[in-house]
């Protein structure tokens, strides 16, 4: 048993010499262009070329990234937290050549300073039990769309999507400046004879967040008070009995203006302003279309420097709502624990029509 | 598009500009047959707008509880060979550096053993294995044992710690990011391995505000590189930004949220130090100019994470400054204490936040030995509702003071 | 101070500037017994530290469910004048305006048959007779109304509404405060004066959004005075108010938290109307500069409680615009809706902001069939928790738009 | 019966002249000097003299107040929202007629503009059964001792004080420039006997807000989870066998910052800075000094024309605490339904030793 807890790699020994000689005394950066940096430290520079990704990859696509490391970078590359490939090198003159292997392969070089990333995301039908879209087809679909706006940095600040295709929201669509959350819409439907054998019973009622789930003791399972369930699935994940997901029903919401940062102003969870769009694979249009919309008429208003969520705090979301023209409903207004912080509390608002 | 193809809806996102994954389960599955499957399954999601995988019975390797996602079709007849279909999830290198040799080693590990389809990276960090049976699962590791690597975390134990690239290509890197991953998944290998707690665990570390994993959004514990004096302000290097046309009073000392720079008639820049939340924003405008203080370290906030079951949580401070430097005793100790506390006190699946929510601040830091500090919240609590420790107000009661 | 006082405590608080209210317990304890044994109950508590007033059975006036608080000292023995000591709440007029001669009959009828002390006024607003004995209730309140007076609220019932001076005395005024406060209590006799709901209700009407009567704070429905159009600015008057020295970009322009005010280099002020918040600040600086617009109506907001016993609310914005002409007859609907709504849905003293919050906003508007929008908010919900109307999305399934 | 439901009398008997006829159509308004306001409409001006009076009052001083009213004012008088008296008069000549005769017996004139104005108020030990202080000797004590401020026009804006005695908070202690607010700190001793003579036990059970409350079978009556009991006296309201109020452990908590006009922020909640002062009657000299220590603060640190509220939110709650020297502890840090909303959810914040 001694090769079990190796942990991960050292990663000092993937470190390229550049980064060692500068490790933490780097002095600056520069945006050289779309897609590379400049990070310069006493012993030199560092060339990044970044390049954007599908994730989903096999063996052989990161060979073929390889072998451009090898080519270019003796062999050093990293991955950022969002997804795009970063070819190291101190090389001033191998960044063409980066660039062009790139497009050769069909890696977008881009996703620096003011531009639009990859989108962080989930598995969705590729490999979740619990999905209510996928997550793989709807990012290609935006960033096919968005795609100016991943190799160019004219935005008025970064603009960071993620996607995340059920409630449980892996990732960190909950405080992205878009995020594309797949949601369900309906009560789980109840298989008696799975719940009864592959589940206990007080677990699977305390586990509701919204106490909907009632012991059934006749069936020796349980009973869901539909009007009480807000679609979370969180049973589902107990038991496998409560199938929650719903061809018909299930679908996309919209958030926006969520950050990290806080630069600025502090971070913020992204809000619903879409409450629902259906289904339409294989390349969601209606979807594409929301996001492109929202992007644009962020980027004809804000300010320069602007967050999409700056943005909107500054103008208010009843702006928000009347500059892009989605319409508002009570779906949007949050009807969970903390929704009191979310009223209006004031008569100073903006008339909107 | 193919003529005839058998997956006519995934076809169409093989076309625009940006890399296709069906590309790429279609390369992968040119030579394996659990990729091809996955095509059929995934074709049939399209199509029927629903999901076709389950979980069913744990799966894992020997001596690990985490690590593995068990998944099983459910469409076993006609897709027999992602009939089990489970996800490794191989912990990353720091900052998730690599060289060509430790990738392509990967690779071939994976085509042996697996659909050679894999997910870099998944979430939370962890470079993906996406798909083998439970017969491969154990071979498959043994194989990336004696290469060097290992399993990232599944279930309710901590989760892969990540971190953003720090000093390895940045100038805000508060601490070392790297190393400090590195160094606590190891010291926590067995939380790592083992699920044990009422619910998942993570931390992730970024070296400054900027906060470039996020961590202030996912993790139980985030730490977020910070400093404890003044930024340093080199005036010649503002006079260059300026002569180089940023208007400087415009996107720089207006857009500070405390107001505490100021610009001079003649292009001087200076800081009311004390009011300096060190938000970044001046820094990240004119990185030439503006150097963080000296005195560096780390904010350690906790309670992040998303939506299910409560409300999603954002991390909230927690210790304002600590020093940052291995062997990170400190922190160590500080986040076995938090995790005693919660696994005693968390009801299953309740992460930190939600349990510290749940029995209020004031007995959590009581239990865990934490002073209050005003920087803990944006403001007073608006209620009256103060859970009096009874012992200590028939103390005061008896004479103390109050 | 007197000497051998039996009021040593009490006696400390007759010196100093502010007017003593001791004083006034001592002046009506020359004339009255109640009175006396009120000062020696009170001295009581300030050397016990304890209150000595205790609730038992309910006690009022024929016809009524409210308007008395019945209240008994737990000392009778020692001082049987207040064995008995209820309060009255008397109806005060719209914007507390009077005449000297209304105010000398309370103070007869009062002198007549209770202690003597009053409240000028109590804080939801009515005028207080401070202590009697269960038998001269009855008398009490047929003289009142003889008199034309009548008991405010108390109990689950519609406390008495109350106004800011309005348009009798302030230019700020968008509607008519005074007339609109008298026109519904007299509507809502019944609701006022008979208990029946889950809880107290309130109604509080402010002239504008300076919001003189804290409507905001501590109504159920708060009617807060504002307009549709621009504000109206008198550049000659502006002019005016640099001469005098005001520093209008500094005290005006740079505070108006929307930024829609500018002022040009040679004096002129200008708003971009579209963006104002009509939050006052601009004409309470200027006020013969700045008018408000001319479409002039009120916002209803509702939910305001103070902290018992989910927390304290502020009202939050239900109607954005709505005229405010005699007879409210859209507003009077409104509130009937609400109060059926909330009586059929709301649990014992759960307040209608409570019981709102516990039901959802959505589930409320659809019920009282009011159309969302988003000026009912500060931002949309940050989960995804919607609880989807059924019949609707099943609607939708089968064709309907989404 | 026909005199009941008469309701109000009709405010319009009751208005002089001058304000019939400006009625709605008042133009604009002068600070004369403190206390005094003047308004002028097109039928000419209204001089109103305010002036503080005690809340508690005896008949016999009202008749003063009527006294004067009918010297000066043709007996036309209000009073205000915050318990002062207002004389209006249209002749100018009066004013320093009122001034005097306020002076002679006893009536402050102030409380206009950017003053202190008068304390609002409930009713304590005086009137109420659940009360863990007086109201009015707290009142009197803190008007004295920050007596300077209500005649002067000096301060960076308005300071609205409020008092409550007990944690029900009447009046709008919880949106109050500063509030003083009574608070019991220990769970209600039962008396079972006549918990069982006069209560009902489930509704007694069901008003706890931390449902504290267990009924007690054996006693037909209740027990109390001490441990989850936060004091609010809910129970007691519900059942006089619930005795709540404690004389050594009860007292005042001092909370600050709110406010309710629109007027350049948003309304907002007054939140607790000083978790405890014992009682000290009968001038509480701890929470004079407390007020004044706060008052003068925000004087020696506010920017002109900023409510004490705006500033604390301007300079941050750590930098309050700070400049005050007043203790943090986690008594302060809420942990109820709602605090999520108040922990602090970003690394910028200041330091504070
Ligand atoms: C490589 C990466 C870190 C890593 O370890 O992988 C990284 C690297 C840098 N970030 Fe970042 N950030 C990276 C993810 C993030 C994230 C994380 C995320 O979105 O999930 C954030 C938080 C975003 C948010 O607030 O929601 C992030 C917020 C920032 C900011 C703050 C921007 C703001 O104004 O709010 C800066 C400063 C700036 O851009 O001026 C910054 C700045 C930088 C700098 C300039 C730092 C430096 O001196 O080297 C790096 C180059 C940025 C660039 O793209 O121009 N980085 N950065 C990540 C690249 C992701 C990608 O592929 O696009
Ligand atoms: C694979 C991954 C998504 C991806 O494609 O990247 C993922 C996949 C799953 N997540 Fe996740 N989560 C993944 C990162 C996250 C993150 C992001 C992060 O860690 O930074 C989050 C948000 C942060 C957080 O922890 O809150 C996240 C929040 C959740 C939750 C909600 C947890 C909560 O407390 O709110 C669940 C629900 C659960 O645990 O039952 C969940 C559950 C799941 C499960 C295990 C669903 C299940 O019950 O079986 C998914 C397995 C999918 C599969 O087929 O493998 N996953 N999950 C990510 C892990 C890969 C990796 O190890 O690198
Ligand atoms: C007399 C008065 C205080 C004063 O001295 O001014 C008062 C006195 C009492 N209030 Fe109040 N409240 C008074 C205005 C308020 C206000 C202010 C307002 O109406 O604008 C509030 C805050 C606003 C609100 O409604 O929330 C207020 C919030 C409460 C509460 C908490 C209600 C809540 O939902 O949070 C209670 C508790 C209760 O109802 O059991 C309460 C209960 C009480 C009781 C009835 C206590 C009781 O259970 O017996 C007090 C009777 C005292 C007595 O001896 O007469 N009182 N009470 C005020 C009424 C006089 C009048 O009619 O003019
Ligand atoms: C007489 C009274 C209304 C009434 O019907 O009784 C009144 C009358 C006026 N108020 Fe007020 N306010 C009165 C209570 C209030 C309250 C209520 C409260 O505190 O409970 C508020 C809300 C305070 C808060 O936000 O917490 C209030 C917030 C204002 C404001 C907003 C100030 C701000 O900057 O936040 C103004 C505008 C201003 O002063 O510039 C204002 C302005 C005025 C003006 C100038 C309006 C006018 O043009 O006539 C009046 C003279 C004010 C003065 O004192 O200088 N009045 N005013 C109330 C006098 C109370 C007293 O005796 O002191
Ligand atoms: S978001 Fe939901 S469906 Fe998607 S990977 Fe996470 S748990 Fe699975
Ligand atoms: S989906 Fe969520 S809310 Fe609905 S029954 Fe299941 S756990 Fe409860
Ligand atoms: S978080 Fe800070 S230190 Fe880390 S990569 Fe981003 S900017 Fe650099
Ligand atoms: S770091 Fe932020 S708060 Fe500090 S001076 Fe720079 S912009 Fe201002
Ligand atoms: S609320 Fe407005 S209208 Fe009413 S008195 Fe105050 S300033 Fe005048
Ligand atoms: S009313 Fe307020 S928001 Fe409107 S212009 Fe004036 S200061 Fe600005
Ligand atoms: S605050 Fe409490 S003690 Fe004071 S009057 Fe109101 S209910 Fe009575
Ligand atoms: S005082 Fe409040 S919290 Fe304590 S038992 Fe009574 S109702 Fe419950």
């Amino acid at each position: 048993m001694a090769m079990i807890d190796n942990g991960p790699p050292d990663f000092r020994m993937y470190l390229p010499e550049i980064i060692k000689e500068n490790y933490g005394k780097w002095e600056y950066h520069e945006h050289v262009k779309p897609g590379v940096l400049k990070h310069v430290g006493p012993a030199g520079a560092l060339y990044t070329v970044r390049a954007g990704e599908p994730r989903l990859m096999s063996v052989d696509t990161i060979r073929e990234i390889c072998d451009i490391a090898d080519e270019f970078c003796d062999g050093h590359l990293r991955f950022t937290s969002r997804n795009n490939i970063e070819f190291l090198t101190p090389k001033e003159e191998n960044v063409e050549g980066i660039i062009e292997a790139c497009a050769k392969h069909g890696f977008p070089v881009g996703g620096t300073g003011r531009a639009l990333s990859n989108i962080v995301h989930t598995q969705g039908w590729v490999h979740c039990h619990t999905p209510a879209s996928d997550a793989s087809g709807i990012v290609k679909a935006v960033m096919d769309d968005l795609y100016e706006y991943f190799g160019t940095q004219t935005l008025p600040n970064k603009l960071h999507i993620a996607m995340a295709c059920c409630l449980n929201m892996c990732g960190a669509a909950h405080c992205s400046d878009i995020s594309i959350v797949a949601i369900h819409r309906t009560p789980p439907r109840i298989d008696h004879e799975t719940v009864r054998k592959s589940s206990e019973i007080p677990p699977l009622v305390a586990c509701c967040p919204t106490a909907a789930i009632r012991p059934n003791p006749k069936e020796k399972s349980v009973t869901v008070v539909e009007d009480r369930c807000m679609y979370c699935g969180n049973c589902y994940t107990m038991s496998p009995g409560m199938h929650i997901m719903d061809a018909d029903n299930d679908g996309l919401a919209i958030m926006v203006g969520g950050k990290v940062s806080t630069a600025r102003t502090d971070p913020s969870f992204s809000r619903m302003v879409i409450p629902f769009i259906k289904n339409n694979p294989p390349r969601w249009p209606e979807v594409t279309e929301a996001i492109r919309h929202i992007v644009e008429t962020w980027i004809n208003n804000a300010n320069d420097g602007e967050r999409l969520g700056e943005w909107i705090e500054r103008i208010g979301w009843e702006r928000f709502f009347s500059l892009t023209g989605l319409p508002f409903s009570e779906l949007l207004i949050d009807d969970f624990i903390f929704s009191r912080e979310t009223f209006h509390t004031s008569s100073a608002f903006k008339y909107t029509d | 598009m193919v003529e005839n193809s058998k997956t006519p809806q995934l076809d169409e996102l093989e076309s625009g500009p940006w890399p296709s994954f069906v590309t790429e389960i279609k390369k992968a599955a040119a030579k394996n047959d659990m990729s091809k499957d996955l095509l059929g399954v995934l074709e049939r999601s399209y199509h029927d707008k629903i999901g076709h995988w389950k979980h069913g019975g744990i799966v894992g390797v020997k001596g690990y509880g985490g690590g593995v996602v068990g998944r099983y079709t459910d469409l076993p007849e006609e897709f027999p060979a992602v009939k089990e279909f489970h996800t490794m999830r191989i912990a990353a290198p720091s900052g998730w550096f690599y060289d060509t040799n430790a990738l392509r080693t990967l690779c071939d590990i994976w085509e042996r053993h697996g659909s050679g389809i894999t997910n870099v990276h998944g979430s939370t960090g962890d470079l993906i294995f996406l798909g083998t049976t439970t017969e491969e699962l154990q071979p498959t590791f043994d194989e990336l044992a004696e290469n060097g690597f290992d399993l990232g975390g599944s279930g309710s134990d901590l989760r892969s710690p990540s971190c953003c690239v720090g000093p390895g290509r940045c100038e805000f890197a508060c601490y070392d990011t790297l190393d400090m991953c590195y160094d606590i998944t190891q010291e926590f290998q067995d939380e790592l391995h083992r699920p044990m707690w009422p619910y998942k665990s993570k931390i992730k570390m970024s070296g400054c505000a900027n906060d470039c994993v996020a961590a202030a959004a996912r993790a139980d514990f985030s730490v977020i590189g910070t400093w404890r004096d003044s930024i340093q302000i080199d005036n010649e290097a503002v006079k260059k930004y300026i002569e180089d046309g940023m208007d400087v009073r415009e996107v720089v000392v207006k857009k500070c949220p405390t107001r505490c720079l100021s610009l001079s008639e003649d292009g001087e820049l200076s800081v009311e130090a004390s009011e300096c939340t060190r938000c970044m924003h001046c820094i990240n405008m004119m990185p030439k100019a503006i150097k963080q203080g000296k005195e560096k370290g780390a904010t350690i906030l906790v309670g992040a994470k998303s939506t299910i079951v409560q409300s999603a949580f954002m991390s909230w401070v927690l210790v304002p400054f600590m020093k940052m430097e291995a062997p990170y005793d400190e922190f160590k100790e500080l986040v076995n204490t938090i995790w005693d506390w919660w696994d005693e006190n968390g009801k299953t699946r309740e992460r930190l936040g939600e349990t510290i929510y749940r029995i209020g601040m004031g007995r959590f830091l009581r239990a865990v030995g934490l002073e209050a500090v005003p920087q803990m919240v944006y403001r007073p609590r608006a209620n009256p509702y103060v859970f009096w420790p009874q012992d200590q107000i028939f103390a005061e009661a008896n004479g103390g003071e109050n």
